[in-house]
């Protein structure tokens, strides 16, 4: 294939972040179908629009998900990206690698596909970018059986699963994020590779509150580790972060930024629980909304408390079609560990499939369902009991859809009887 | 032997997942996982945690642009192995990590780095603003209103001081999504952009037919819009078809997601929104929803200056106003969004104001508000 | 001469409006209309308005019932007679203010008001319960689902030290309407007694279509619950009628409002529901609804003791618990609804999450909560 | 009539709080009918139910409003009260009476009607309770040529008006509410007596922004005080406050209660815009949003600004039918006044009636038509600059409505064009 001139192109090769157009020209000179690739998108920032035709369904024998056709909306001029799929990697759990295992890939996909990737997509997937439809199958062989690894998930069906790295190299993390992301994808192989669902559904893992994967805004089923009890407080640590001994927010801020406990602390604490008196913290721990900010504050002195586990929350979502929705908290504090091979999390999943895909119309999220039913008929489907947790406050309208049964007399009542005593 | 096309399902292999994260785990993560006790960013891009072992993990973080080439990738195998015992990782914002177990090793590291031009900028820690997540735009989707990668480059230029610092407030988590599906986390980001569609559909009477079940094209609506309609193709033959009731378009593109024949992007339609002051940590003040604060910017390629104007603009007002500690969503909270859009200049316009489903709740519902330059 | 009933629109005088407010002012109002400074509440009860004339203006406020007879109105004229020149005034909220324009005149205007029994208690000023406002009830409307005059008696004697002293954290307003029309503020109240029917209304087939527009009976449902159907009359005949699906109904009595055929009261469905946390003013937060804590308490005439109990528990626990000036709402958002409901012993009921239009904005979305004894 | 049994109601004859049954009995010596009144309350406390029937449409001769219908369901145990109907007399503004007015009407009432009344009604009327419908038209012309007042209104018109007693007795007035409420009620008497509306509507007027009459919750078009420049300070009085001179909250909780300036002023100011130094108060205004908080806890020091008008709100209503809204802020600083016949007032009530009569559904209030046609339609008619003021946080969801002329090349495109440039 012959390189195209893309004087737009050339435009963002200068500059101090990295350059996808300096990167894609280097890897043309072994991959010439990258040339089409500029060629394409140099076209599309003349018209100022996408030059892609509506994807097709392409995909291997028996699955599902995993690719994404893509076909060229001008193929004459760029046969070299005329098709053009996707193929979803499922990423092993918080993106760890070997450079062993990068380079059997890149190998793959220099065999197969166009040499250009995305590292990572959104959802987590390794996502190999364009391929042909004669070579999908191929390519799924050696997959599976040199590099031993295997599709992600697209479609109406159990997207890749993500996790935020916890434990491996985060302090906070309360639970297992890699194992809990790891035994579900493997759990859920099937769901994921096979459409059984209403539309997408979405697992992600973060190990506190402060959500590293973004589970609670992007995740149909969220969960995120949580403790109960008190902080765990390093009484020194705090004496040194007062002395100015430390930098706050674990240097977030530069060497030079110490922390003010009492101002940077104690009263951007947004349930006010906390005070200091001379270098001594105290915590009112059963008024901590454990929000993370003072632990994110001072790292050698406070840490999550130590009896751990996770709070769950459903039905995140983008826009599309009801408007984006954060997760809804349902579940408070669920245990979550190896030990019972995550049933804790497997029995909540398969109670809101199994409503789910009974009640869930074409294409809509479990977010939307639940909003379409209502929170009180999820959670009753649920077996939740409701507490005050669940709402941000209760409501303000007074529309409660009483039962016939919640009523003394129920709801059969004889007019007749009701005139004899009231005159019409 | 290998793939077999006589025989496709010969010896096939099925539902096996994901390699298993441990082995892919450097010496110092499998032997501390666990046990650590804090960390301390020491300067921008790198990291130490410390284990209860007294182990030490250093981190040097580096910005990558999402899309990137097999040739790439392999480079940075080639610094893994030289630094890093052949191991790396990716953050969940497209970040490359490379982790090594001792301080001395860390400047190798980082000189090594800094030697391949611009490949690999260190940074992306604490408050700084974050590596632009995004999503495919022009490269690869058929729905989008922008490009991703050539706005993001072009973004991430212009925030190149702030990605290598950590001298903002707090952190700044940017992304782009290139139309209203939202492929990533744009509706609760410090500032996303946005790719959004002006026109309603064009539709292909030749195409529908073919292409669409139009029970499902007309169900696909939010609002209505679209209805039954006869139409005559090019061949001057009536056939079932729909229409679109223009004035109760609001260009979300589900329809042309559920049919081929109604696309709707067009060069002068499309452009970019802005929005501002989402997050998703709980830390302080509860997840929320970016806000739009600019609803159009024309698309303008290379460089996209409109756009990268806006987000520098809405960056720096904040960086020069706000408290530390404080995300931008935060800051516009307690100033109030009168003083937000008073403080950037940016023209407060109808689009801005909400009349969706859940609209009532966002209406200002107090006599309570700053007299600032828009109470003429 | 006088009303002509042969000639009734003889010398007919019409739309002469109600008569000129200032023709009622005491002599220090008029004088000092626009002019005052400052006020100070010397006891409860009991202000002084200062002008900057110098002049003060000593006010008393009584309570009343609202419900009065002409002759406690002829009684209190006796009084401003007395005291006050002749002039008193009536609050927003039915309570009595006697002025005097001289600090020594407010004794004996006090001992005349309590020399008259318990018809003229002195308070409802500053930090207390205030009169609780009300509506009609079983003693004038067609809608109630419970009384009004009965109920407020049976609590405000409960409350009456708290209108009588100033000894809570802040204002605390009481409203009760009996029935979902909620004639006064009561969406907007601290502590607000609600009379919630909870029977779908039944069709009287003999009278409907004498007595209703059956399109009307149907168009005032909000959610459809009303549909026309045929149903047999007392004589046996046919009738065109309407028939309600009880699943879908809420019990708001839009429907019997629209057609007397459709009968809601019931002596078990109807009772009382508290609300509280709402507000007006702009002081400090904004205005906000007042929040349903307790779904459904029963009919239990003279005393209401349930509904007694439940507001003076409310009122009680607050005054223990709160901050000074924090109204009860911004006391509940303060600590959080889940505090809210552990100190009062309220048990949260599912009846409490909303499910209405606007609902999933009131749903947590956020894993901050505190630990309260609902999380087993 | 005769006395009736009323074992129930006696019971409400014990109790500090002024006992209407005792009340009604008093009455009930000069007015038998009384007995009646509480005869059947009596029997509804005893069936625990409302005994009236549904309120039949009564009125005086070519008025539609001011009269409520109501009939016994039981007339024959309760003759007296066979009839009920209630008449709503338009209050004089913020309810100042003298005793001689006051007897007329007792007198009045005394002769036409069961001697009980509300003081007063929700929205405001002087309401007489209980009459028949006979008495109906000469209690009208006693009432009119007497008395020479007014009825107020009911039904699908425009209701009494109120206010809160503004500067009669109040230093927080930032306008004339009496003057303001008298005039609208004088200029559109016959909106009042003659339903012309959709649906009811309601003008409440509060003076300052502690709403004393309720009208950001009660009010289809909410007048509430405020300022514009910095809030008055009195340097003196401040130091007294500081030093403990002074009440906290003028007295609001008792004569030994006093303020922490810090604690309670600035500390609670919900914009932090003020700082105390010594016994200095400084408002950095330009960050006040008038909430009334500080003013409130130091009235001597503290008052509104000099440069006074009002803020007006549209559409607060209760439940029924979409949920209760509070009033939404429209113009957030208008002229109030008398010198120019508060035209600036009269200018946006039409508009607003104007649109409101056109687009309005029946039974719709007009925050209800709003809500159905959205803020943005309602500031185009209302022709009001959108401002951020108008709302508490710009939209979220990216459903812009954009119109044809807004976008470069308007809707119309043609597909064939667009075909020849992307396959299909
Ligand atoms: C590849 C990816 C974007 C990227 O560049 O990374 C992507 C690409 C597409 N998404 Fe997405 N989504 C991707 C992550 C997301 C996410 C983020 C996430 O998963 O965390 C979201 C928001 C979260 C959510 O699920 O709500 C997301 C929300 C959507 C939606 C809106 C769904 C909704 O309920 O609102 C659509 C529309 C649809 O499903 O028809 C959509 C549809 C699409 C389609 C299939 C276009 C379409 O209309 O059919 C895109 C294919 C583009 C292409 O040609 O490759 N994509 N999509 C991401 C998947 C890569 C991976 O597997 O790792
Ligand atoms: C590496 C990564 C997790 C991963 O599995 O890849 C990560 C790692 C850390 N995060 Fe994070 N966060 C990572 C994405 C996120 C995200 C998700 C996202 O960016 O989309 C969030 C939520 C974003 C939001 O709120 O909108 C996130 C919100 C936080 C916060 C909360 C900050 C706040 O005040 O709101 C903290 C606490 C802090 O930094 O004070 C935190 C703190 C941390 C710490 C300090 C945790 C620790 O003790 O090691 C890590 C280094 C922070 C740093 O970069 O300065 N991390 N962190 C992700 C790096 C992304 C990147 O390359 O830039
Ligand atoms: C007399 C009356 C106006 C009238 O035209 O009748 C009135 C009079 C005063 N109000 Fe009021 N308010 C009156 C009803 C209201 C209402 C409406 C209502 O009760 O339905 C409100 C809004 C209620 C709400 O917010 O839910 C109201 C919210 C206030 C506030 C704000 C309190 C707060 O912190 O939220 C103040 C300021 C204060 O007291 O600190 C206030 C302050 C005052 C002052 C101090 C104004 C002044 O300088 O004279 C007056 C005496 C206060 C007192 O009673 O302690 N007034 N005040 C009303 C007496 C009602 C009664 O008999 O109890
Ligand atoms: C008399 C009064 C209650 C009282 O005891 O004070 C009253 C009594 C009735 N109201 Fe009301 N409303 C009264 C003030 C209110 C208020 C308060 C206010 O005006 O400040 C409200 C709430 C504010 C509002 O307008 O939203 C109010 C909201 C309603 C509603 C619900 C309207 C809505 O849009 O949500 C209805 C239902 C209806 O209109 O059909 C209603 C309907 C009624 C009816 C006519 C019953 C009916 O369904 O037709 C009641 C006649 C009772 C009777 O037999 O006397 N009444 N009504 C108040 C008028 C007295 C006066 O003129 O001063
Ligand atoms: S979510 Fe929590 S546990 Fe996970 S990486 Fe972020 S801070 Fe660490
Ligand atoms: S975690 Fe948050 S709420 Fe809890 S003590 Fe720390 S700052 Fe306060
Ligand atoms: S955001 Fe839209 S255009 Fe971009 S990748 Fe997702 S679906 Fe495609
Ligand atoms: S773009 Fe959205 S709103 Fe417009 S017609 Fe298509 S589906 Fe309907
Ligand atoms: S609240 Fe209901 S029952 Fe009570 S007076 Fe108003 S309409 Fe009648
Ligand atoms: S009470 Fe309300 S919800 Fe029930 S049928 Fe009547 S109108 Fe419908
Ligand atoms: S609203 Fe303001 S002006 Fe009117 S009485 Fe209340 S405090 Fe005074
Ligand atoms: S009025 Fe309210 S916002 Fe303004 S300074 Fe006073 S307390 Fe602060």
């Amino acid at each position: 294939m012959p390189k195209h001139d893309t004087p737009l192109l050339d435009e963002l090769e200068s500059g101090p972040w990295p350059s996808f157009v300096t990167d894609i020209k280097r890897q043309a000179e072994s991959k010439p179908e990258c040339w089409d690739i500029l060629g394409q998108l140099e076209l599309s920032f003349k018209d100022r629009i996408t030059h892609w035709k509506h994807g097709g369904i392409v995909g291997v024998f028996g699955y599902g998900g995993g690719i994404v056709g893509r076909y060229s909306d001008v193929p004459k001029e760029f046969p070299g990206v005329a098709h053009f799929h996707t193929v979803r990697l499922n990423q092993p759990s918080s993106k760890f690698y070997s450079s062993e295992k990068l380079r059997d890939i890149c190998n793959l996909w220099e065999k197969y596909g166009s040499g250009m990737t995305n590292m990572h997509g959104s959802t987590g997937d390794l996502v190999l970018l364009g391929t042909t439809t004669d070579n999908l199958e191929p390519l799924f062989y050696d997959l599976t059986h040199d590099l031993k690894q295997d599709l992600g998930g697209s479609g109406s069906n159990l997207r890749t699963p993500a996790c935020c790295l916890g434990k491996a190299r985060c302090e906070w993390s309360c639970y297992d994020t890699q194992a809990a992301c790891h035994h579900l994808t493997m759990h859920y192989q099937d769901e994921i590779h096979r459409p059984a669902f209403p539309y997408k559904f979405k697992f992600k893992f973060s190990g506190c509150p402060n959500d590293c994967v973004a589970s609670a805004a992007r995740s149909d089923f969220s969960v995120i580790g949580n403790w109960k009890g008190d902080i765990r407080v390093d009484a020194e640590a705090v004496k040194g972060y007062v002395n100015g001994d430390f930098t706050a927010n674990g240097g977030a801020h530069g060497a030079d930024v110490k922390l003010d406990v009492q101002a940077d602390v104690c009263d951007l604490c947004p349930t006010h629980c906390m005070k200091l008196s001379g270098d001594k913290l105290f915590i009112d721990n059963s008024n901590c909304n454990h929000c993370m900010h003072c632990i994110n504050m001072m790292p050698r002195a406070l840490r999550p408390g130590a009896e751990q586990g996770a709070t769950i929350s459903v039905g995140a979502k983008a826009p599309i079609l009801d408007g984006a929705q954060i997760a809804t908290m349902v579940w408070p504090f669920v245990n979550v560990t190896p030990d019972n091979d995550f049933e804790d999390l497997i029995d909540k999943i398969e109670n809101i499939w199994d409503w789910w895909m009974e009640v869930g119309k074409n294409r809509e999220r479990v977010g939307e369902t639940i909003m379409r039913v209502g929170l009180p008929t999820f959670l009753k489907v649920m077996e939740v009991e409701p507490i005050p947790q669940h709402v941000k406050e209760p409501r303000s309208n007074p529309y409660v859809f009483w039962q016939s049964e919640e009523v003394e007399g129920g709801f059969e009542r004889d007019v007749k009887e009701f005139r004899k005593r009231h005159a019409q | 032997m290998g793939y077999d096309p006589e025989n496709p399902m010969a010896d096939r292999i099925t539902d096996i997942g994901p390699p298993h994260f441990e082995q892919f785990f450097p010496e110092v993560v499998k032997k501390n996982y666990g046990k650590w006790l804090y960390h301390e960013i020491t300067q921008p891009g790198v990291m130490m945690h410390k284990s209860e072992t007294g182990d030490e993990c250093w981190t040097v973080r580096v910005g990558a642009a999402r899309l990137i080439s097999i040739d790439l990738i392999r480079e940075m195998c080639d610094i893994a192995d030289a630094h890093c015992d052949g191991k790396l990782r990716f953050t969940t914002r497209n970040n490359v990590e490379f982790m090594v177990d001792d301080e001395a090793k860390v400047k190798p590291l980082m000189d090594d780095l800094a030697g391949r031009g611009n490949k690999f900028p260190i940074g992306g820690t604490g408050a700084s603003a974050s590596n632009c997540v995004h999503t495919q735009g022009w490269v690869h989707c058929h729905t989008p209103a922008t490009d991703a990668s050539g706005v993001v480059k072009a973004v991430m230029d212009e925030l190149f001081e702030y990605f290598t610092s950590m001298k903002l407030p707090a952190k700044v988590k940017l992304a782009l999504a290139c139309c209203l599906n939202m492929c990533g986390a744009v509706h609760c980001s410090d500032i996303a952009i946005l790719g959004v569609h002006r026109k309603p559909p064009m539709i292909d009477h030749d195409a529908i037919s073919g292409l669409c079940e139009l029970p499902l094209a007309i169900a696909s609506c939010p609002l209505g819009a679209v209805k039954p309609a006869k139409a005559t193709n090019s061949e001057g033959e009536e056939v079932k078809s729909v229409a679109v009731k223009h004035e109760r378009c609001m260009f979300c593109g589900n329809c042309y997601t559920m049919c081929p024949a109604m696309p709707l992007a067009d060069p002068d339609g499309d452009g970019i929104a802005i929005l501002v002051g989402g997050k998703v940590s709980n830390a302080r003040s509860n997840p929320t929803f970016s806000k739009m604060v600019i609803p159009f910017l024309p698309n303008t390629p290379p460089r996209w200056p409109e756009t990268v104007d806006a987000v520098k603009n809405i960056l720096e007002t904040y960086a020069a106003n706000a408290n530390r500690y404080e995300r931008i969503g935060e800051w516009a909270e307690r100033i109030g969004w009168e003083k937000f859009f008073e403080l950037t200049g940016i023209p407060f316009t109808m689009k801005c104001v909400d009349d969706y489903r859940l609209a009532y709740d966002t209406w200002r519902t107090t006599v309570s508000f700053k007299f600032t330059s828009h109470i003429k």
